[in-house]
């Protein structure tokens, strides 16, 4: 019965902290419209039945790679953007490329989802720890296994990376 | 918030030419005049890269009040209540080494019991400033508790002081010819409850301080800088002991009767933070024997010198005797005339040698008092303590470089 | 009768939210100057994209969805930790956060 | 009864009772800090320093919030904010008793119960560095900016081993949902011993317990890992500009950790609100026993007023009165059910406070760089291994 | 359940310790861990064969299935029958004598972290680990698990003190010759995977028995082969025996232990495992019996001549391992077993006692530097000559009970093989008698004042000589008749005086030249210059593999895989390819500008044409 108000709230939330997140010129502000964003999809995905990948989405992305992302920039010392100079020729190329993306995304959405196809809150019982997990130890083993390795590698890279000398 | 921001970006356009890396962004903190850990005013500007300091500035002068200046214009006796003054942890050492040099200009022989009495008080005096250190260091560390402890013995202490010359802190006790007044009744009795328990006391501290791998792991190693740097810095006391260097002004020139005592000079050779702790540790231990023997061999007699010209009468004397009141008028009224002259005598204070250099011209009040001060030669060693470690390490050595900022900047 | 809010949220909602979130991350690709919001960018993207996937996992009534945007997540982490650690490097040795000032990514 | 009604009713009574509880937690710890010290701790209001936390409150709400000049004040006043409300969210998964039935209303005692609370709490915790990050960093202070980095890498640094160590009793009970997870630790070994996670059957989560500890030490940013805010170094670290309630509701954020954190620990690892031993042999009694023997006691101090001071002969007997009365509270049957569970799982909560307060009176602080060796170098491998082990043996048996 | 995972878990458990802690550990508790968990080992494999009487059948024990794919399947089992009981003794009983002894010998490593003792030890447990998976093994992969494992610890520990260039070179060299034993090994388990579908010991034999023989006769020859390729890498013998004697650059324990008590003879074992599947091969079989032979023969000559004690004693086990390998091919599979357990006994204690005496020395292992220790180290003395005479085939100790069953068994298979064997005899007596009296009769020829070593040295010891001394009444044979179905050979007691007077002969020899006429051997070796010369260069095997294989292979390679194929043809077409790639590339540079931006926009244009023309094209319902 709350769904439809929740969704539209958070919706709005969302778009409301990503247009921020390219208005803002200082990349601390930017950051924390993100982590806006994540959190209201969140409870999006709480919504659509995600609970486990709710919670990860909050621990992963919004407590670790943010909490990356601000702690780069508070290091960094990062202050604000400087006003674009070549603003002018850049909206000039970009905002027609992007008005098209999203038409053509509008025009996507509306001829090709069937119209009766709705998000009924508490229909979908499999986004629990348990059924993810299963699936992930059976059938996606292997990319499974491949993400462990991936991330070794990134940490690697990070650390050749972030040496005092390189 | 500045930083310096050296170097430039570099274009690298195809050409392999010489680029030049930019320095690393550094910071520039400026820690104190007001900081938890600086101990008093003290200013350092410190030029970090990230945690690491690359650069260190004292900066003195915030608790500057003229001493030297202002014995100029006070009388010789006077001139003792200033002593105290400057360094709040250890003024019986301070009148003590005032009191020598203004002495040997006056050229008068103290008595045993005087000299027995001087010893005994700079010794608690010792313990004073070194459980006062202990308790702030290792407060600096994040340890409260041992500053709590050490307190405890500290307010023994300046209750003892209390006793013999009614100050907690400025006692001025130690005067030009003796000291001020004759002790106190049951004197023996209070310090000797003090000392027969103070060395349960150490023991405790150390209980909670040397089995504590945190503690280790922050003073271990910390703070290292040779004993030849120190020694060109003009560093004395406790942290020369600690480099290796036996150096220690009661055994090279005794003053006051030290050598009718017996006690050991704690050395140590590692040169770090750990050292200077344990070099402490051990002086409070020897200095609590030095107290146990100079309260049981107390001679007896009076506690000043027997110079009318310079030290006063006794009230009893005052009102009875003609020439005693005229000595006393005199003092009083004009002060204490000392021959023409210079002297100095150093005397090894809780931190390290101090001297007063007095200059008379004959009249009765100093010509010029010059103060050799160890707080003084122990900051020196600041930049090289500091350039080079982590700034968590640098509160470390801060602290175990036990300055007072009043004996500083004088 | 005015807008009847539906009692349900029709699926293309959902997807119509995700492509708006994703415009506007290219939009601040593409907009934006400094490296790092860039980069942040890149995350809302992809965040976008996660969207979809748990939206059509609801749809399709399979787990599958989720386990991509699993998957997606622990990419992102990999690669915020190595960006970021590119960032850190770049900034020092160019000083500089401007991505236009940083071209030297061509022969 | 409505559900809604019911939710509000208990939010309502966790929230007053939380916040209470945190003011309260700072007098208990500068009591127990106090008495470590060889120093009474607050003595001045009220009997004992009982109103000391509203003296505090007073204090706190009528100075004046100074905003200093060149911050991003959008940002400076929401770091305290966020901490506070994200230390406080943590407490609606915590359950505090089983399910009971109060005035003919069954319901559980504890705000919700979420399928994966347990992640519930890790979201939550790793959101927490966001109030101290952001406040270090709009404090526009080096102080701050430091206190606010070091905090951050050091709590995304402990909540690996934190995670781990929980993860570990998760797999001998196999839940992500707390209540469950004290359910599984019901009942008793020999039946006298419990069943609680550290002392599981086949790899007593003793390892567990005290990683989590550790992590929890660190992710609180209490002594010896208190360098956020280490005064010697930083001076205040992250809160050095923030006065009056702004500081309040650090203040008010950390100690809502540590008492969120030992309920975390309580139901983990020390079996919710289960008795240390079987109702049978008269653990129900254990609460009015303790309570009616301080009770007894203060009335016994209260007709001897010796020292005491001096309205302490009126305090006395009026305290011994209310203790007296909780006593008899427990031994009403049908309170009984509600109370004990909560006594057990208080009492559990309380002495792990008391174990953070314990350690802060006796260890120094680390190094930054040890610190994070120790994190890095010592807990984690030890935390995987302990893992690894629980995994087998909960795979072999 | 026996939990037989918990005899190789507990060395695991005390490696991981020892390996991930060990650094931060007291040397007491780095001791205890090591040296616990094999003794615990030790007691949980009594416990266990307690528990599993008198061993009639075949014990299993599955845990998991390994590897599954194809026709591939094979789960982790552990078994125990009454060979892998004898081993399983050996193994962990020896172990724990040696990890004792380690402690007083490997005491003195100090420097940081205590040097390498943690190392040392952690090392030692892994090997226990492997070692024991390879006893324990239900098929030819886990055991080929334990079998490179142990040649992994075996690499470890001969390169122990690595900052030794000689120890490093040993280690590598270990390490290769063991891949080409290895790689037969594996293409034998191949053979046998394809042609009976199997690994596991018992289904795999079970086929063999039953398949009719004319068919399989020639794969089946072909497995044993190859498996004898594996078998002569681990076990030492012609023509791969080379890295043996180099090993002992290692500690003395690990000499003791890996090189002579266990690990080398898991050939041994292996080819005892596999005895159904050789029984129907008798080339293969005849192959064992000449391939000992003539390690035996070669290798006894070349201990002749050595003046390193550790050498000697190599030499000496390449020999006796040759004796085992000639027990399996004659066909007495107990027999083998049996060697392997006294030699287990006697040359473990040989090779401590001679660490005993280089540790009395402190260093020094040159025997001509040596001498007149019986007065110093009477207590080494005593254990080595104990070792001595048993190894010497005097009766009634335990070399002459294992000894004679080859013996016998090898002449009711061929006479000659006797004869030849019996000359070895002799040698061995001799050799080895003349390192023992070169060492303690006489003067002494060294400068260091020699010290008797611990007791934590000296009672292993102990164990050791009493075990050498009647470790022959444990009639092993007996035990395992029932494994194997080789006959038994008669008893003959002419062929055991003819034995015995070999052994005796050997020892008056040997007395005769460095005791009563020290002057008798330089005549000797100067009567038979040449001849001695190229046994005292032990034939120049190392010289000869070095100019036929090592040599051809590194300037074939050089010549033609780098000169021809790889700097010719290949970089030829890396080259190419980069050439065009370039001139392409030139053309589209002027895309690239450098600003990242600019890509995206590009990669933006794309993904909106792509997916424009998909929709309105083809993908529109």
């Amino acid at each position: 019965m709350f769904d439809v108000p929740l969704f539209l709230t958070f919706a709005a939330i969302a778009v409301a902290c990503a247009i921020n997140l390219v208005l803002q010129t200082h990349p601390i502000s930017s950051a924390l419209s993100l982590v806006g964003v994540m959190g209201s999809l969140a409870v999006l995905y709480l919504l659509l039945g995600g609970q486990f990948i709710a919670a990860v989405q909050l621990i992963v992305y919004a407590g670790a790679i943010m909490v990356l992302f601000v702690f780069v920039i508070m290091l960094l010392n990062a202050g604000a953007e400087k006003r674009p100079s070549r603003r002018v020729l850049g909206a000039a190329v970009a905002l027609p490329l992007l008005f098209t993306a999203a038409a053509l995304g509008a025009v996507m959405i509306t001829t090709q989802i069937p119209k009766t196809a709705a998000v009924k809150f508490g229909a979908f019982q499999l986004g629990g720890a348990a059924s993810i997990g299963r699936e992930l130890f059976t059938r996606y083993l292997l990319p499974f296994e491949v993400t462990s390795i991936l991330i070794l590698i990134a940490i690697l890279g990070a650390i050749v990376l972030a040496r005092k000398e390189i | 918030m500045s930083e310096t921001q050296a170097g430039s970006a570099v274009e690298l356009e195809g050409v392999s030419g010489k680029v030049e890396t930019p320095q690393p962004r550094r910071m520039t903190l400026n820690m104190g005049p007001q900081h938890p850990s600086t101990h008093g005013v003290l200013r350092i500007l410190l030029e970090l890269d990230g945690e690491t300091i690359v650069n260190a500035r004292p900066d003195i002068g915030y608790l500057h009040t003229g001493i030297e200046k202002q014995a100029e214009a006070l009388n010789w006796h006077q001139v003792t209540t200033l002593t105290d003054r400057m360094d709040y942890l250890s003024n019986l050492a301070n009148n003590l080494a005032y009191a020598l040099s203004v002495e040997k200009l006056l050229g008068i022989e103290i008595p045993p019991k005087a000299q027995w009495l001087r010893v005994m008080l700079t010794e608690l005096s010792r313990i004073n400033s070194h459980v006062v250190w202990l308790g702030t260091h290792a407060l600096d560390l994040g340890a409260m508790t041992v500053f709590f402890y050490t307190f405890r013995e500290r307010e023994e202490i300046l209750r003892l002081f209390e006793m013999f010359s009614g100050q907690r802190l400025m006692t001025s006790y130690i005067r030009i010819g003796g000291v001020s007044m004759e002790p106190p009744r049951g004197w023996e009795k209070a310090v000797g409850k003090f000392i027969s328990e103070f060395d349960a006391k150490v023991d405790e501290y150390e209980d909670l301080l040397n089995a504590n791998p945190i503690f280790m792991q922050r003073v271990k190693g910390v703070g290292r800088v040779p004993v030849e740097t120190l020694l060109d810095l003009g560093v004395t006391g406790p942290m020369i002991r600690a480099g290796g260097l036996k150096w220690d002004i009661r055994k090279s020139e005794p003053y006051s009767s030290y050598e009718k005592f017996d006690f050991e000079v704690p050395v140590y050779y590692e040169s770090d933070v750990w050292a200077r702790y344990r070099v402490r540790m051990e002086e409070m231990r020897q200095s609590r024997r030095i107290v146990q023997q100079a309260m049981d061999g107390m001679p007896e007699g009076r506690w000043v010198a027997d110079a009318p010209k310079a030290v006063l009468p006794d009230r009893e004397k005052m009102k009875t005797q003609m020439e005693a009141l005229i000595y006393h008028f005199k003092i009083v009224t004009e002060g204490v005339r000392v021959p023409p002259g210079e002297a100095y005598v150093p005397v090894e204070s809780p931190r390290g040698e101090i001297g007063f250099y007095v200059v008379s011209d004959g009249t009765s009040k100093p010509y010029r008092v010059y103060m050799r001060t160890p707080s003084f030669g122990n900051l020196q060693a600041l930049v090289p303590l500091f350039e080079g470690s982590l700034v968590a390490d640098s509160i470390a050595s801060l602290g175990s470089m036990d300055f007072v900022l009043g004996d500083v900047d004088r | 009768m005015p807008f009847q809010l539906p009692a349900e949220v029709p699926l293309s909602w959902y997807l119509i939210l995700s492509a708006i979130l994703f415009v506007t991350g290219a939009a601040g690709f593409l907009i934006r100057r400094n490296i790092i919001t860039v980069f942040m960018c890149i995350e809302l993207m992809l965040n976008a994209v996660n969207l979809t996937f748990i939206s059509f996992s609801n749809a399709l009534g399979k787990v599958d969805g989720h386990i991509f945007s699993f998957f997606v997540m622990v990419v992102a982490a990999a690669e915020a930790a190595v960006g970021l650690a590119i960032i850190l490097t770049v900034f020092k040795n160019r000083a500089t956060l401007e991505i236009d000032e940083v071209s030297s990514l061509k022969l | 009864m409505n559900f809604y009604v019911l939710s509000l009713i208990k939010a309502a009574l966790v929230a007053v009772v939380l916040l209470t509880l945190c003011a309260y937690l700072v007098w208990i710890e500068r009591k127990v800090l106090g008495h470590i010290q060889l120093r009474p701790g607050p003595y001045r209001v009220g009997p004992h320093g009982l109103l000391q936390p509203l003296s505090d409150l007073i204090k706190l709400l009528t100075k004046e919030g100074v905003i200093p000049a060149n911050v991003n004040t959008f940002l400076y006043l929401l770091a305290p904010f966020l901490a506070v409300l994200l230390a406080l969210t943590s407490i609606v998964v915590i359950p505090f008793g089983p399910e009971v039935e109060v005035f003919g209303v069954r319901t559980n005692l504890g705000l919700t119960d979420l399928d994966i609370g347990i992640l519930f709490i890790l979201a939550i915790s790793s959101l927490g560095v966001y109030g101290i990050a952001i406040g270090g960093w709009a404090s526009n202070n080096k102080y701050s900016l430091l206190g606010g980095l070091r905090s951050s890498a050091q709590m995304i640094s402990y909540e690996l081993p934190l995670a781990l160590a929980i993860a570990a009793p998760l797999l001998i009970v196999n839940s992500l949902s707390f209540r469950e997870m004290v359910m599984g630790q019901q009942g008793y070994w020999f039946g006298i011993l419990p069943k609680w996670n550290i002392f599981a059957a086949p790899f007593p989560q003793i390892f567990s317990f005290l990683i989590f500890l550790i992590a929890a030490f660190a992710e609180t940013n209490r002594i010896p890992f208190d360098l956020p805010e280490a005064e010697s170094e930083l001076v205040a670290g992250f809160h050095t500009e923030y006065s009056s309630m702004m500081f309040a509701a650090f203040f008010m954020a950390e100690y809502a950790n540590i008492a969120t954190i030992c309920f975390v620990a309580t139901s983990l690892f020390l079996g919710g609100w289960t008795p240390l031993w079987p109702a049978q042999y008269g653990s129900d009694f254990v609460p009015p026993i303790l309570l009616g023997g301080a009770g007894l006691m203060l009335l016994y101090h209260a007709s001897q007023a010796l020292r005491t001071r001096k309205w302490d002969r009126y305090s006395f007997p009026v305290l011994g009165v209310v203790f007296l009365g909780l006593a008899a509270l427990f031994l009403v049957p049908a309170l009984k059910p509600v109370l004990v569970p909560l006594f057990w799982f208080a009492a559990k909560s309380g002495i792990l406070i008391f174990t953070f307060v314990w350690i802060r009176g006796t260890l120094p602080r680390f190094r930054y760089d040890q610190l994070m060796r120790f994190a890095w170098t010592f807990l984690f491998p030890i935390s995987v291994v302990n893992l690894l082990i629980t995994g087998l043996l909960v795979a072999l048996t | 359940m026996q939990h037989l995972w918990l005899i190789p878990a507990l060395p695991f458990a005390g490696f991981l310790v020892n390996g991930i802690f060990g650094r931060r550990m007291p040397k007491a508790a780095v001791t205890a861990t090591a040296t616990g968990s094999v003794l615990l080992s030790l007691f949980w494999t009594v416990k266990v064969l307690l528990g599993l009487g008198t061993l009639e059948h075949v014990y299993l024990e599955r845990y998991f299935t390994w590897l599954q794919s194809g026709i591939v399947n094979v789960s982790f089992d552990f078994a125990v029958d009454r060979l892998s009981a004898v081993m399983l003794l050996i193994v962990t009983g020896i172990g724990s004598l040696i990890h004792i002894y380690a402690i007083g010998y490997m005491g003195h490593e100090h420097g940081p972290n205590h040097g390498g003792y943690y190392r040392f030890f952690a090392y030692m447990n892994l090997f226990m680990f492997f070692m024991l998976v390879l006893v324990l093994a239900a098929n030819y992969l886990v055991l080929f698990v334990g079998w490179e494992g142990v040649g992994l610890c075996s690499y470890l520990l001969i390169g122990f003190y690595f900052l030794k260039k000689s120890a490093g070179d040993a280690g590598k060299k270990a390490f290769v010759v063991n891949r080409i034993g290895d790689f037969g090994f594996s293409l034998g388990m191949f053979l046998i995977l394809i042609h009976f579908g199997s690994l596991d010991f018992g289904s795999v034999f079970g086929k063999a028995a039953t398949m009719s023989p004319e068919a399989s006769a020639g794969i089946i020859t072909a497995i044993c082969l190859l498996l004898l390729v594996g078998a002569t890498g681990k076990s030492a013998q012609v023509p791969l025996y080379v890295w043996l004697p180099d090993a002992m650059e290692g500690p003395t324990p690990v000499s003791a232990l890996i090189h002579a008590a266990t690990m080398v003879t898991a050939g041994v074992y292996m080819v005892a495992r596999s005895s159904a599947l050789f029984e129907l091969a008798p080339v293969a079989k005849e192959t064992v019996a000449i391939v000992g032979l003539v390690t035996a023969v070669l290798a006894a000559t070349i201990g002749l001549t050595q003046w390193d004690i550790k050498k000697v004693f190599a030499y000496s086990t390449v020999s006796q391992l040759g004796y085992m390998f000639l027990g399996l091919g004659v066909g007495a599979y107990s027999a083998g077993v049996f060697h392997i357990m006294t030699h287990a006994f006697f040359k473990a204690l040989l090779f401590l006692g001679a660490g005993s005496v280089i540790h009395a020395l402190e260093g020094e292992q040159d025997l001509r530097m040596m001498g007149g220790l019986r007065s110093k180290i009477p207590l080494t003395c005593f254990l080595l000559f104990c070792a001595s005479i048993a190894i010497a085939g005097v009766p009634p100790f335990s070399g002459f009970h294992s000894k004679d069953a080859i013996l016998l068994a090898a002449h009711h298979h061929a006479p000659w093989m006797f004869w030849v064997a019996v000359v070895t005899a002799g040698m061995t007596a001799f050799y080895v008698f003349r390192a023992f009296f070169l060492a303690f009769l006489g003067n002494y020829r060294g400068q260091g004042h020699p010290h008797e070593s611990p007791p934590v040295m000296t009672a292993p010891l102990g164990v050791l000589a009493l075990l050498s001394l009647v470790g022959g009444y444990f009639d092993v044979p007996h035990y395992l008749e029932p494994m194997f179905h080789g006959g038994h050979a008669p008893h003959e007691t002419s062929l055991v005086v003819i034995s015995v007077a070999a052994g005796l002969t050997g020892i008056g020899l040997a007395f005769l030249f460095y005791v009563a006429k020290p002057g008798l051997p330089d005549a000797v070796s100067r009567l038979f210059g040449p001849v001695y010369r190229l046994v005292y260069y032990k034939y120049f095997v190392d010289e000869a593999y070095d100019a036929v294989i090592v040599h051809p292979a590194r300037d074939g390679s050089t010549a033609v895989l780098w000169r021809g194929v790889d700097a010719g043809f290949i970089d030829g077409i890396v080259n190419g390819v980069g050439s065009v790639a370039r001139s392409v590339g030139g053309g589209l540079r002027q895309i690239q500008s450098g600003y990242i931006r600019r890509y995206a926009a590009w990669v933006l244009l794309g993904s909106i044409v792509i997916v424009a023309a998909a929709s309105f094209l083809g993908g529109a319902r």
